[in-house]
């Protein structure tokens, strides 16, 4: 029974959607606010029960919430945890204007924490090593010894497929004479990488679609159809 | 500045004190170091980055001016606002769909606040829908301001910079209606965009609008430059946005990004001669060396 | 000249029309495609199979229901592979509707497929955890600070799979399937690249052509949307023909995929056919 | 002190979570612990806020019978009815100290029956206006375009099965030239390159504007002095 409810409950919500294509309409907008309302709190619940409650309440109240997380059992209460407790309910003072102020210490502590997280790993997968994987030789040899075109001119379109691009993100020389020529290369280079993307996307986005359509055959053959 | 670095780095040592050593006990025995040597390249790259990069910004801060190239795109504004005025026809302007916590909506104010400047001296509307609110106060006191530099106060139009919805296609059907009744000369999006971008750049193309756009998220760039007649590329909209403002930050950071991708340059060069060398002779004498000159990038 | 202002004045819905069925024809009529790996996923095939019996792995879905139809079709295969291979999965989510997803996927292939297959020995879900990269650093330095239990609240050290895992690298590998921030990246920023640990995977078509510079260095290998799936169902039923039964359902999804990507281009040329005669119509004035 | 005390404490955790990351053990390699273990904990209030900034809107904009407000009503049963179900593990055959989603709980079927089509569907509607915006919007302008659209009908082309069809019957000798090669080869070099030259680029604007922010230099983040 619940499966069939899905399935016609699905199909409603999906056609709702779809008529969009026709114009904005109430439908449309029925669905869209009821999505909105949903997510937000499908994750509020999720965020929750599988973090909070485990990771933060079960440490600073086990007796309270062994009923809950059979983890807590019997476990002493960790007090440095009150640390990101306070921060984080700091960080709901935003909802109230007057000590909305508050919260900055909290978005202080997430914007410092994610600059921290970011500044050494973009530096080393992002940077360090894409450099490194970059140091390719332009002759390839075969293991008898006998130049490999293909593979050379491969590792080629590589190296001076990054260095035209980064001279084309280059400010402070002005694009001309040489440069010019180089960024030239770069942007026909960047060119060909936002055509993959686009096809890339495209392709993402008609997947979506099929995905959509077969549950919506689903629901037809559910009815005999 | 200084003194609440100062004030940090106390509290800082403070908190080492704070927190026990838990892992103290366990390592004891294995004489490990408690540098990660693994991790001592980029540990020297993070301190000549930071130098750098700090340096360039205390010296843009100071007064000094650096050289910025040209960038192609904004040589196109004053033309399409010029279009504008000819035709009679509003001026569009997205200045993209994140807050005021993203670079890209940042440098994209600075970006509009140039642009009013224009306008105010064409006699043209301007139109700025905006997602969130707190874009909106900004973008209306850019404007202003650029109307008060204009010396054209009395042009300026508060209730043409407006806040629409949060959602994200809620607000994307809200411009799209503003294309199709204004029928804009000139459509501008600049800033942090997602899905949407295609739908605008769809929309004010078929109303025949001139459209320049400009983000820094790559997945929307191949749609902007289809279907666009100018995109300044990721970083362009921020060396833009230095380049027309002379804003110290972003100036001194551009700056010391170049000086890394001139290390990176250079370092891949070499990298490659040394690779092929080794690879062409086969020697070991070669394949030593380039372990030594390429460490920083091992 | 009324060609061109024809196809100048053409009704957007007409073309909406024509996507729908050019998407839903080919899910009636349904035409078969071969298909096989591109090493860019063979490579995740093969390590999946060189890896020895019972070896652990994490498969993070990090993708909500909107990218599910790209995302779901790899999971699957993942899991029947891994599962026939005798390897143990953790499941776990970077993202909050990740959470749904592992329920689909438990219910749908483990139990389904595998009925014999016991819940702490050969599989387990960890849950959603938030932060992202954050969530990772922890489990890198101490697993059980970050997941003390799984998501059915029972202590990691009581399931005979996780009781020796201390960090992540207890894992022979991690699979992330990924739709976006956090994902694939994250893991081979805050995982693979610091702790040595073999990270590979596969994203929407979206995200799939940034990661590429990842590969072979940092990745081991990623399947690109629903092609990728596709690749990795073919691998899988060259190797285990047994699989060939069941559906796979990139394989069948590829007939509407290949109608619509032609339909695609002929619109991309289409309209630049409109617009040049319209161009040099202007010209001759 | 609305100011400095917030500068402080990014700058003391973007610092801590910095050398942390060199450090193998010590009283910073435990702070540095804790700090990823807070900041993760941290985030989680971030979807609180979000729902409650979610009721504050709507709220308001029923009350004031602001244009749509009906719609908000939508959004508020929406809410209200999911936050009930979740929190309180309503219909979780489990009870208490069962998962959050449980197969067969109703948050499942709400996942399930609502979230899943409304989500999948959004998506799916940017297929229609990927195809319209190909016919209308996407034109070979400028050099630069006409690239990006042949490399993007290679690609459409060449990762399908039908790439094959079309270019299968090329000699040996041309084989490279078959579109499933050439779209393979695009990923594989071109592609890379340009994504690395991007992805270069994207680490050295986070280096530098971490650094902005740790250092207080970048404050757009805390908003106007009130």
């Amino acid at each position: 029974m619940s499966d069939t409810l899905i399935l016609w409950i699905d199909a409603a919500l999906t056609l709702m959607i779809l008529s969009f294509l026709y114009r904005d309409n109430a439908f449309y907008k029925f669905a869209e606010h009821l999505f909105v309302g949903v997510s937000a709190a499908y994750w509020m619940v999720v965020g929750f029960w599988d973090h909070l409650v485990p990771n933060l309440l079960g440490k600073l109240f086990p007796s309270l919430m062994s009923g809950v997380v059979p983890v807590a059992n019997g476990q002493a209460a960790e007090w440095h945890y009150l640390i990101p407790a306070v921060f984080g309910l700091l960080l709901l003072t935003r909802l109230v204007d007057r000590w909305a102020w508050l919260s900055r210490w909290s978005l202080a502590f997430i914007v410092g924490g994610s600059a921290g997280f970011n500044l050494p790993r973009f530096l080393d997968s992002d940077f360090i090593t894409q450099v490194q994987s970059t140091m390719v030789p332009l002759l390839v040899f075969d293991t008898g010894g006998a130049l490999l075109v293909g593979a050379s001119l491969s590792h080629l379109v590589l190296v001076a497929g990054v260095i035209c691009g980064l001279v084309y993100f280059f400010f402070s020389l002005e694009h001309d004479g040489i440069t010019g020529k180089v960024s030239r290369l770069g942007i026909y280079v960047l060119m060909v990488t936002f055509g993959a993307a686009f096809g890339y996307t495209v392709m993402a986005r008609i997947s979506l679609l099929i995905g959509r359509m077969d549950s919506l055959g689903n629901w037809l053959s559910s009815m005999g159809l | 500045m200084n003194r609440i670095c100062l004030l940090s780095m106390v509290l800082l040592v403070g908190l080492w004190g704070l927190f026990p050593d838990a892992t103290a006990g366990q390592n004891a025995t294995a004489a490990t170091s408690w540098f990660d040597t693994n991790r001592l390249n980029t540990f020297v790259l993070v301190i000549v980055l930071t130098g750098v990069i700090l340096w360039f910004v205390a010296a843009a801060s100071s007064g000094k001016t650096f050289f910025i190239r040209k960038i192609a795109g904004l040589e196109t504004v004053e033309e399409a606002v010029g279009r504008a005025t000819e035709m009679g026809k509003p001026i569009l302007y997205v200045p993209g769909l994140n807050d005021m916590d993203d670079v890209q909506t940042i440098a994209s104010m600075n970006l509009l606040g140039h642009l009013a400047k224009i306008i105010a001296n064409y006699e043209s509307t301007l139109y700025v829908p905006v997602r969130r609110s707190l874009v909106m106060s900004a973008a209306r006191e850019t404007v202003h301001q650029s109307y008060l530099s204009a010396g054209r106060p009395d042009a300026y139009q508060e209730d043409s910079i407006y806040y629409v919805s949060d959602e994200q296609f809620a607000y994307t059907a809200s411009v799209d209606g503003i294309i199709l009744r204004e029928k804009p000369a000139a459509c501008f999006y600049l800033g942090s965009f997602y899905a949407e971008s295609l739908i605008l750049a769809e929309t004010g193309n078929s109303v025949g609008a001139m459209q320049i756009a400009g983000t820094a998220k790559p997945p929307q760039l191949p749609f902007f430059v289809a279907a666009c007649d100018y995109t300044l590329l990721g970083e362009e909209l921020f060396a833009a946005s230095a380049y027309l403002s002379k804003e110290p930050r972003m100036l001194g950071s551009l700056k010391g990004q170049d000086v890394g991708k001139a290390v990176a340059i250079v370092f891949i060069l070499i990298g490659c001669a040394l690779k092929t060398l080794e690879a062409a002779t086969g020697n070991e004498a070669v394949s030593r060396f380039s372990e030594y000159a390429l460490w920083l990038f091992k | 000249m009324r060609f061109p202002e024809a196809l100048k004045r053409l009704d957007r819905r007409i073309i909406f029309l024509l996507i729908a069925a050019s998407v839903a024809l080919p899910l009636v009529w349904k035409p078969q495609f071969d298909d096989h790996a591109t090493p860019i996923v063979q490579a995740i095939y093969d390590r999946m199979e060189s890896l020895p019996a019972g070896s652990r792995i994490l498969l993070a879905l990090d993708y909500g229901p909107s990218t599910a139809p790209e995302l779901d079709p790899m999971a699957v295969a993942l899991v029947r592979h891994g599962i026939r291979k005798g390897h143990r999965i953790a499941l776990f989510t970077l993202w909050p509707d990740g959470l749904g997803q592992i329920n689909k996927i438990t219910d749908d292939t483990i139990r389904a497929e595998f009925p014999d297959k016991r819940y702490g020995a050969d599989y387990v879900n960890l849950g959603y955890k938030a932060g992202g990269g954050g969530a990772i650093n922890t489990m890198m330095v101490n697993l059980k600070t970050m997941i003390p239990a799984d998501a059915l609240g029972a202590l990691l050290d009581s399931l005979p799979m996780m009781a020796e895992t201390r960090s992540l690298s207890d894992f022979s590998v991690i699979v992330s399937l990924t739709a976006g921030d956090p994902g694939l990246k994250e893991w081979i920023q805050f995982a693979g690249d610091i702790g040595g640990i073999p990270v590979m995977g596969g994203g929407t078509a979206v995200v799939a052509p940034e990661l590429y510079p990842y590969y072979p260095q940092q990745m081991v290998g990623i399947m690109g949307g629903l092609k990728g799936a596709s690749e990795y169902e073919s691998a899988l039923m060259l190797g285990y023909p047994d699989t060939e039964r069941l559906e796979m359902a990139a394989t069948v999804r590829m007939g509407p995929q290949v109608v619509s990507h032609v339909v695609i281009v002929l619109l991309v040329i289409l309209g630049n056919i409109g617009y040049l005669l319209e161009r040099k119509k202007s010209i001759r004035r | 002190m609305r100011r400095n005390i917030p500068l402080i404490i990014t700058f003391i955790t973007g610092m801590v979570l910095i050398l942390g990351y060199f450090v193998t053990r010590g009283p910073l390699h435990t702070l540095y612990e804790s700090f990823s273990d807070y900041f993760a904990i941290i985030t989680v209030f971030a979807f609180i806020l979000g729902g409650g900034n979610l009721i504050k809107v709507h709220l308001r904009r029923i009350a004031n019978r602001a244009k749509d407000w009906r719609y908000s009503m939508v959004t508020m049963v929406g809410f209200t009815v999911t936050l009930i179900v979740g929190m309180f593990k309503i219909g979780a055959p489990g009870g208490w100290g069962a998962a959050v989603v449980e197969p067969e709980s109703w948050l499942q079927f709400i996942f399930d029956g609502i979230f899943t089509p409304l989500a999948a569907t959004m998506f799916a509607l940017l297929a229609f206006f990927v195809a319209s915006a190909s016919y209308r919007a996407f034109r070979a302008r400028t050099k630069e375009a006409t690239i990006l659209l042949v490399a993007a009908c290679i690609i459409l082309l060449g990762r399908t099965p039908i790439g094959g069809w079309l270019t299968g019957w090329l000699p040996p000798e041309l084989s490279f030239l078959d579109l499933p090669n050439l779209a393979n080869w695009i990923m594989a070099w071109p592609n890379t390159a340009g994504q690395r030259a991007i992805m270069i680029g994207i680490a050295l604007g986070v280096v530098a504007t971490s650094l902005r922010i740790i250092f207080g230099i970048e404050r757009n983040y805390l908003g106007r002095d009130e």
